[in-house]
């Protein structure tokens, strides 16, 4: 995908986020985020144990002994405190994260989520996205719509392994914001030029359109 | 009393089969002296219980290639093609478990606790075959404590008692690993006295630590290289 | 944002029936203000978990004497005769709970985890009517997580995000507790502007901490005494 | 029962304690033991959050947020370390003490303790003793041979409630050292002028004898 593809996701997501909440970002596009996030003070926690993750240091002041989730240098915002791993998936799954954005291989109508294992293909890792998936308050999933081979993301029904029964809130695509509920997933918003016809086509679910549905 | 002993001496306190818990995030936090013996020892059929298996080559990616492991235990070994490549030979068994559910399970094991009930991995492929119990309407599955026979930390400091505190986030799994075995060995870049280190700042008590080893290696650029070749 | 508020103020925070977590071993650690203000409320039929229920007519004493409370459970109330008296008189329900299986259920609480597994209290009269499960051969019962509505904690300073520090062992439940209801309130001495406290020193992070009250009262002579009459 | 019988018996168990051990003591008798240490460094835990208990203040360095598990005051030592009350208990529960020294109500003669609750009494604190009892490496007791109503403390069954199926290593007296195995329990040392048929007649318990029993 291309980088202003990302962008465009990772800045969509950011006007989610609000003043003063604990966020988690997964590998990949949610790490463009802090980017976007204007004015607005989130306080990013990694899950090797830190809270108050900032941004990436000057190249002369990288120490690889503070780093975030996905081993990138980082540098610490005031205010940050460190912690073990124990204390950092109590924080974690103990449901003190406000919204974990993460990347997916799959979510389906209902909004849970594939995000670690695909069949066939030798990933043998799982790191913390299980734990977020069970442990976070809201869940905002970053992704493109379609996988590389041109099949959706967004499915009617899991191919993939699911990572737990708790449900996405929110899929932001490069083309479309999509809601999850108990009924299913409902279209809020398109971000590209592409028709409704279009995006149903490329879309592996069927979803509702809502009525306050905004066209950018 | 701890025993402040050479990297080469840690040899005589594992043995072959022993399950070792080493402390690390990446190659963050990781007891590159106290790996570089064991990669260079014989020793056989280790099993090791860590986040990652190093990279390619580098920190517990050199146990691999050396062959003492039998299995690795950990939440993420997709950045090491080595470890993929010889579970897929067949030459090293893995269990996948949740980062969170690793570190606590450990910390269960260095705290008298047999097992807990927690949400994650409940109806999934990782929870599989796991008892699953309901409590107070919330479904849970059961993990059982993870313990060792020895324990590889890094810590920045010990005190001459053996108080270890971390740098940054090198402290990732360290601390409970430091709980969990019946040795705990700790590689440290610096040694101090005991009283120089506040009440306020240890992270491990003492009491964890059994053995203390002065690292190999210097921070360089904000990485480690190393700095006296193990005799 | 964590909201600084008057200590009046936690009584919008408080309902009839709810569960408290009460930091404090004895009286050290122990938000004396805000049992203060409890204590003067119409509050009803609160279930206090905490260590002790504090001293006769001191700390949690006076929730008991104000008839704010139906229930107590923590793991020591001998030395405070009065909880005795009500307990004999059927005043007040009492749970007894193993101290250190107080703290960790409460700490499971806060983590997520439904129950854990200990050899604590097996073969007791505490430990009757509990699930027993053998792992890997050893025997342990099973105890479940506590949670509360509102936890009531004391600090020696937070900055002002909310970050925490304890003083001494004043530190004791207070940590697990500020993880474990779904309001927490901190009582604290001092507080200091946000990058006074190191990311090192800090023990209970801001992402814990709903509520901020100062302290009405000061240490003279290592105890601490009123300093300001509750309005 | 006397200071100087209270005094000899902690003077007894300082002799089992080794030089960097980590210990727990209990209230009582057990709290005089730091005083007759000599030359010994042994670590001192208490379960409200310190490994590394130093002897009482003065007056005017009283910290009321600086106490024991009794609740007094205390002071910290070179290379102390604070903790809260889960990880003290980690410490505790995990194995990691090395000796916990507890009063007692009773013990049976396979070292099986009864120490927090008196049936018929109101008697409502455990505090850290299961804890304790569960977790310690070696438990030694200390307690009067006798209760104040002259019932034996060492005893064929316990009346009173257990503190767990764990068991006492040694149970010192003014009167006697004892040692409890499988077999049960054996009389090591006699620390008083009685005989041993008055110390078999006070004594609610049937013990063998050392072979090579110490009489001071």
């Amino acid at each position: 995908m291309s980088q202003s593809a990302r962008i465009k996701i990772a800045k969509r997501i950011a006007q989610e986020l609000s003043d003063g909440e604990i966020v988690n970002l997964g590998v990949g596009i949610p790490t463009l985020i802090p980017d976007y996030l204007g004015d607005k003070k989130v306080y990013l926690q990694s899950e090797n144990g830190l809270l108050g993750m900032g941004p990436t240091p000057e190249p002369q002041q990288v120490n690889m002994d503070l780093i975030s989730a996905s081993k990138k240098p980082i540098t610490m915002e005031i205010g940050a405190s460190l912690f073990d791993s124990s204390d950092s998936f109590v924080m974690i799954r103990g449901g003190h994260i406000d919204v974990a954005v993460l990347g997916i291989l799959q979510v389906d109508e209902f909004g849970e989520i594939a995000n670690w294992s695909v069949p066939g293909k030798d990933v043998l890792g799982v790191g913390g996205a299980m734990d977020l998936v069970a442990g976070a308050k809201k869940i905002i999933l970053a992704s493109t719509h379609q996988a590389k081979d041109g099949s959706p993301k967004l499915v009617k029904k899991l191919t993939y392994p699911t990572s737990g029964g708790k449900k996405a809130n929110m899929l932001v695509t490069e083309h479309a914001v999509f809601t999850f509920s108990n009924k299913g997933v409902e279209l809020v918003e398109i971000l590209s030029d592409i028709s409704l016809e279009e995006l149903q086509k490329i879309t592996g679910a069927n979803f509702t359109i809502s009525q306050e549905l905004i066209r950018n | 009393m701890k025993k402040f002993i050479q990297s080469s001496d840690i040899l005589k306190l594992i043995k072959d089969g022993d399950t070792l818990l080493v402390g690390g995030f990446g190659l963050s936090g990781t007891p590159l002296t106290l790996i570089d013996e064991i990669a260079s020892s014989s020793l056989k059929n280790l099993t090791v219980v860590s986040n990652n298996l190093g990279e390619p080559g580098k920190g517990l990616g050199k146990l691999l290639l050396s062959g003492c492991l039998k299995k690795a235990v950990g939440s993420y070994f997709t950045t090491n093609r080595d470890a993929i490549k010889a579970w897929k030979e067949g030459h090293l068994e893995i269990e996948l478990i949740p980062q969170g559910t690793l570190a606590e399970a450990i910390r269960c094991g260095g705290a008298g606790i047999g097992g807990f009930y927690t949400k994650t991995a409940l109806g999934t492929k990782i929870g599989e075959g796991k008892e699953v119990k309901e409590i107070d309407g919330e479904k849970y599955i059961l993990e059982k404590a993870i313990k060792g026979d020895v324990s590889l930390i890094k810590a920045m400091k010990a005190d001459t008692l053996g108080n270890l505190v971390y740098e940054y986030t090198a402290r990732n799994f360290n601390p409970v690993m430091a709980t969990a075995s019946k040795i705990v060995i700790a590689e440290v870049d610096e040694i101090v006295e005991a009283g120089t280190l506040s009440p306020y700042e240890i992270v491990t008590p003492h009491v964890y630590v059994d053995y203390v080893v002065a690292s190999h290696y210097v921070k360089v650029g904000g990485v480690y290289v190393e700095s006296i070749s193990p005799d």
